[in-house]
């Protein structure tokens, strides 16, 4: 009997639940208070986005919604972790990385409003549509990867999967192709403790995440993902090495779902109060808010200014939606491929005809 | 005699079954504790258990596998997608393993397993909950592929599905989960697996459908009675194996038919039932037969969607279309 | 120019595109080294490299996946598998996103991949190496899919195929990968993907087929032309989207039509274009549409696989009864 | 930073590669002349099978076939591990194994000779078929287990998936499985280095295959596959594990493909002569004699007249296979389901009317 191979899962944290540093030896991201407040900015937005996409999801002018609470600095590290030229394959909670990548919300209540054009957003204009099968998106971007390394170009895909998502073949395929290829590659597993109602415990065995990894022979990391200075410097480490062809690599971002896993979930059907309470003593903004204070880089007096300025900002994003003029019947028709067959021209003017009645 | 709606047809037939039968087990995500996303098996973890009512990891091909090493080793897994759009991780397990299995081995091993999934859009859910896939099975040798169309032949159809010693493949319309209720023994009467049901009598023309459109279908033989037309409306129910029988019997009295149904129109199963017309009633047919079909473009996300499904006018202009002609 | 078979044309093609158009690169399973199980991508990856020839780990998900990530990222992949009955666990990123990809983004992203495989029966091959497939494509809405059935038609489709802006299931039938050879130029001419060949002409009765059943069934038309029977034969070739109207042509004229396919004979596509006939041609035929088709069992291992398979002397059968019939 | 989690993955060998005990304090079932010398001999028919499968094949008298040859020692421990009772899911190379198991070579040839009649086969009637789709019955295993544990019934199910197989998401899924449920399976890697051309390196950066099971959290083992002992020892220790409740482990079996992938493929195209030379060196059966003539538990006289008798019994299978009257064209219809539906009736109809032309 001898040892084959070992291996060691390292988590990262450098912010307690206070806000307080846990360490001396802080990182110089800890120390950058521009970067900083700018991040802390964006989880508020997004924050704010959240709670009022909710709201109009309850009085019925939004289609099904899946909120973001308590997962922003995940999501908001990921954004300004990227670069533009970076590939971004999102699942459909990624928020807070896509408005740091330049889409506007207006876009976001588009697509869960039951309007393709949400998915033609200001974002960069590679950058991967929401993706609803669980885990798909995660081969897509190991695919941007390979087609990165084939070009010889200095650029990161990066995909994000749920907790319940790293069950499914498709995450499992992506790692091990980031690995077999060497691909310029970071998957981002967004372990908010559950799927739908199923606990983390019980998609598997594994007692981390990122230990996932080790079966892909790539570099894997845990993170404390409510901590945005520990998921910029996991993410930063990642992506520079991706970027410099030392390949790929899985972060696991330890979160949690504040909210319903969707407009259309009950989450007290299957988690205590208790446990959530018990969540929120960590969830990410207080606890950057109390870092920021901590170093004087961010008084109650903006805070409360820019928690207004984000009502503002939000609302006139609601409106820009609400006016939005209907797509026309045709655009079901006219995006199905570059030309339409004469097959599909026949369908589309009789749909255009059974309209007019 | 309970009055229940189309879904609690379904619960209703997987709590008899599962109480009559201890090999049946129920699988998937969100089916235990969270009773699915639908309610479909609400209840049933509190009655039978975690050990028969088992919420799993997040992975259909998973699912599918799971159901077929049960099913083999005598168990009756009863298997749910969350959605038809998630069943295509399914598809390998199902073609390559569950329908080949008792042919494969020349009746050595079976593979007694249902699959099913609600079915179908107009509910204004996101994208990829909206599909109509069944075209995708009804190709699949070895497989039967059924789907409900009421509360009562949810239950009846649910119950044979289980009992069939084979595949089944099992679509639930979920637009009509929760239309109307009605009057439903829970006394464990199935329903055949090889018949189509004649909704309506009428000898002017013959509307042929499944799934949700036989909400609309019905509505437009309303609408064609109101000006003197009959139509008889079925609901074909089991796609394969087709009774098409029942189908020709109704087109030697109607001489006219119009087909029905959500999927896309090209290679969607309507296809198989015209084909079966032309081959088998050509002599019958005083006019074209017509179907009314999904367009041959990815189901719409939600603003769309009601452009995108058959409406009662659609059928019924096809209806009158095949009257007028000829 | 050079005398091919069917496969040569398949990686003349392959060879042409690659070195005119840097953005295509080849992926699968022992596609490099190896040059492929049938040797469609041989000497590729010596010519191209290891970076544009590409072999990939075991899973057929994942190299649709991959396909599906370098498409939209300005690649055009051609993503083998290696047989098509291994195209099952391709389906879901298919469908999901190649298919839906541009109208899912409004024309932002696009997907212009190539999903190939070898396909059908008759080479005495294990299980699950011999099924037809194609009918779990063409309900999919946003695909293409192609099926070529001679050494230059398989050139000049691959070609149209891999220029496609949008993607496309290529299908090849094995069982005439070597049938016979034929002059075919390296020119970089593509074929149209929207049309159907007419391979030989005939006035009695129209006999529609594709892929390798092109070659029973023009030796059909051989043994009917030695009746006096003249059969014309139509290769469909490009299934989605149809080119119904070459195949309503030919009926016009010889009022009677055979479909001939070795995919199961329910929910195969033969009932797509025989309910385009009763759609739209009722008054043109003479006869009953007849299909001749694979049974609705799964593909039999080889002993019994030509059984299985529509030989000559069913289309022969058939087309006799649709001149006999009326 | 802190670590989460680490892992050792053991590799495991007893027997070095001429055939001396590399230990002293060896397993007990390394003294077990008995079971050794039955192993052996099954290994040694094993081989004589294969030779003259191959020779059948090359004589058009055989479809493609599948060779085990160099695969010998992993799948006898395999078959002589494992009850009657539990169920075997095989892929398509696993003879050593099914022979142990009751199925006839017969069977095995009428398979790979285009005839079904090959699956119903003289083993356990609960085993599972062969299977083509690669890794898809490790699920088989994985859901025969589940119901194993529904019923309370102390039996074990093992799949066997190749180095290739394990970059598939049915083998993911089945491990992933078989942690989170506590499944009694045992799968077990063939890591014959191979995957038709694509040799172990390609499939995945992951320094072993048995560091897979550590993504789904389960025991896991290398093992010196061409060593009996060792596999012996590795497999006891996992289906003991199983049977009592402790769940589902991963095996590697380390060994070498020394033919072509079938009789289809011509492995020189992708590897050279000096890897295969090299190779044989390794080869199960020469170290095992030898071990055995160490211990004096087995003669060159028991050798000879071993084979002669392997000869004379394969023999007779190719014969019973070759003389076995072909099936009636209706077999393809009658066990399509439990009863023909009409349709199917129909069909079966015209098919025999044609047939008789
Ligand atoms: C393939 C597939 N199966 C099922 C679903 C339905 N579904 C939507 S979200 C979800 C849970 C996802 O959980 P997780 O991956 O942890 O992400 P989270 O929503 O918690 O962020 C499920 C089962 C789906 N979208 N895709
Ligand atoms: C899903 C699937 N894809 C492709 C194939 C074709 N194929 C047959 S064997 C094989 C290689 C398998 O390699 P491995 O898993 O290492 O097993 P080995 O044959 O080496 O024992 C491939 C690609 C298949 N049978 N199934
Ligand atoms: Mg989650
Ligand atoms: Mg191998």
């Amino acid at each position: 009997m001898s040892i084959a191979a070992s291996f060691e899962v390292e988590y990262l944290q450098y912010l307690d639940e206070s806000g307080k540093l846990l360490t001396e030896d802080a990182p110089a991201f800890a120390r950058d208070v521009r970067a900083l407040v700018e991040a802390y900015k964006l989880m508020c937005f997004t924050r704010v986005f959240d709670g009022k996409a909710i709201a109009l999801q309850r009085t019925g002018k939004l289609g099904t919604y899946a909120s973001c609470l308590g997962m922003e600095a995940t999501y908001v590290a990921i954004g300004s972790a990227l670069a533009e030229d970076d590939v971004f394959a999102p699942f459909y909670r990624d928020y807070g990385a896509q408005f740091q990548r330049g889409v506007k919300p207006r876009e976001v209540l588009l697509y869960w409003g039951g309007d393709e054009r949400g998915n033609d957003f200001s974002g960069p204009a590679h950058d991967f549509a929401w993706s609803v099968p669980i885990a798909t998106q995660c081969l897509h971007a190991a695919g941007s990867a390979l087609a990165f390394r084939i070009r010889k170009e200095p650029r990161v895909a990066l995909a994000t999967v749920g907790d319940g998502g790293t069950s499914k073949g498709d995450f499992y395929a992506a790692i091990n192709a980031g690995g077999a290829f060497t691909l310029p590659l970071v998957i981002v597993i967004v372990n908010n403790q559950y799927a739908i109602s199923i606990p983390r415990a019980h998609q598997t065995a594994a007692k981390t995440l990122a230990q996932k990894g080790i079966a892909a022979g790539i570099e894997s990391i845990q993170v404390d993902g409510n901590d945005l200075v520990a998921m910029r410097v996991a993410l930063d480490h990642a992506i520079k090495r991706a970027r410099h062809g030392h390949g790929a690599s899985l972060v696991e971002a330890v979160t949690y779902r504040l909210s319903d896993h969707t407009t259309a979930d009950d989450a007290r059907r299957y988690r205590s109060e208790d446990e959530v309470k018990a969540a929120w003593e960590k969830e990410p903004i207080s606890r950057l808010r109390a870092y920021l204070q901590g170093m004087n880089a961010w008084t109650d007096d903006e805070e409360k200014d820019w928690l207004a300025e984000c009502t503002i900002r939000v609302d006139e994003e609601i409106d820009a939606y609400l006016a939005t003029r209907p797509q026309p019947l045709s655009a079901m028709f006219d995006h199905t491929c570059a030309d339409l067959p004469l097959d599909l021209e026949r369908q589309r003017a009789a749909a255009l005809a059974a309209a007019k009645g | 005699m309970a009055q229940i709606n189309l879904i609690e047809g379904i619960t209703m037939a997987l709590a008899h079954e599962m109480a009559r039968d201890p090999s049946v087990v129920v699988l998937g995500e969100d089916v235990g504790v969270n009773g699915g996303v639908f309610r479909a098996t609400v209840g049933l973890q509190q009655k039978f258990g975690a050990e028969r009512v088992i919420d799993t990891p997040l992975d259909e091909a998973m699912i599918a596998g799971l159901a077929v090493g049960l099913a083999v080793q005598g168990m009756k897994p009863v298997a749910e997608a969350q959605f038809e759009g998630f069943m295509y991780p399914m598809i390998d397990q199902i073609a390559s393993h569950a329908a080949r299995m008792r042919t494969r081995t020349r009746g050595r091993l079976t593979c007694p397993a249902v699959f099913r999934a609600p079915w179908g859009g107009g509910i204004h859910a996101p994208e990829h909950h909206s599909e109509a896939i069944e075209a995708l099975f009804t190709n699949i040798a070895g497989l039967r592929v059924v789907i409900a169309s009421s509360p009562g032949r949810a239950y009846g159809l649910l119950l044979a599905a289980i009992r069939d010693p084979d595949p089944v493949i099992f679509f639930e319309p979920k637009r009509i989960y929760r239309q109307y209720k009605e009057e439903v023994a829970d006394d464990g009467e199935a329903l055949p697996l090889d018949v189509c049901f004649v909704l309506r009598d009428g000898s002017d023309v013959t509307l042929v459908t499944w799934g949700a459109q036989v909400k609309e279908t019905l509505e437009a033989a309303d609408m064609l009675a109101a000006e003197g037309i009959g139509a008889e409306v079925i609901d074909v129910a089991t796609l394969k194996p087709l009774d098409f029988d029942t189908i020709h019997e109704s087109v030697k009295k109607t001489h006219r038919c119009v087909i029905v149904h959500e999927a896309p129109y090209t290679g969607g199963f309507g296809g198989e039932i015209a084909a079966r017309l032309v081959e088998h009633a050509l002599y019958d047919l005083h006019a074209p037969v017509e179907r009314v079909a999904g367009y041959d473009v990815p189901m719409p996300l939600y603003r769309l969607e009601m452009n995108y499904l058959p409406s009662v006018a659609r059928i019924v202009a096809a209806a009158k279309r095949s009257l007028q002609a000829s």
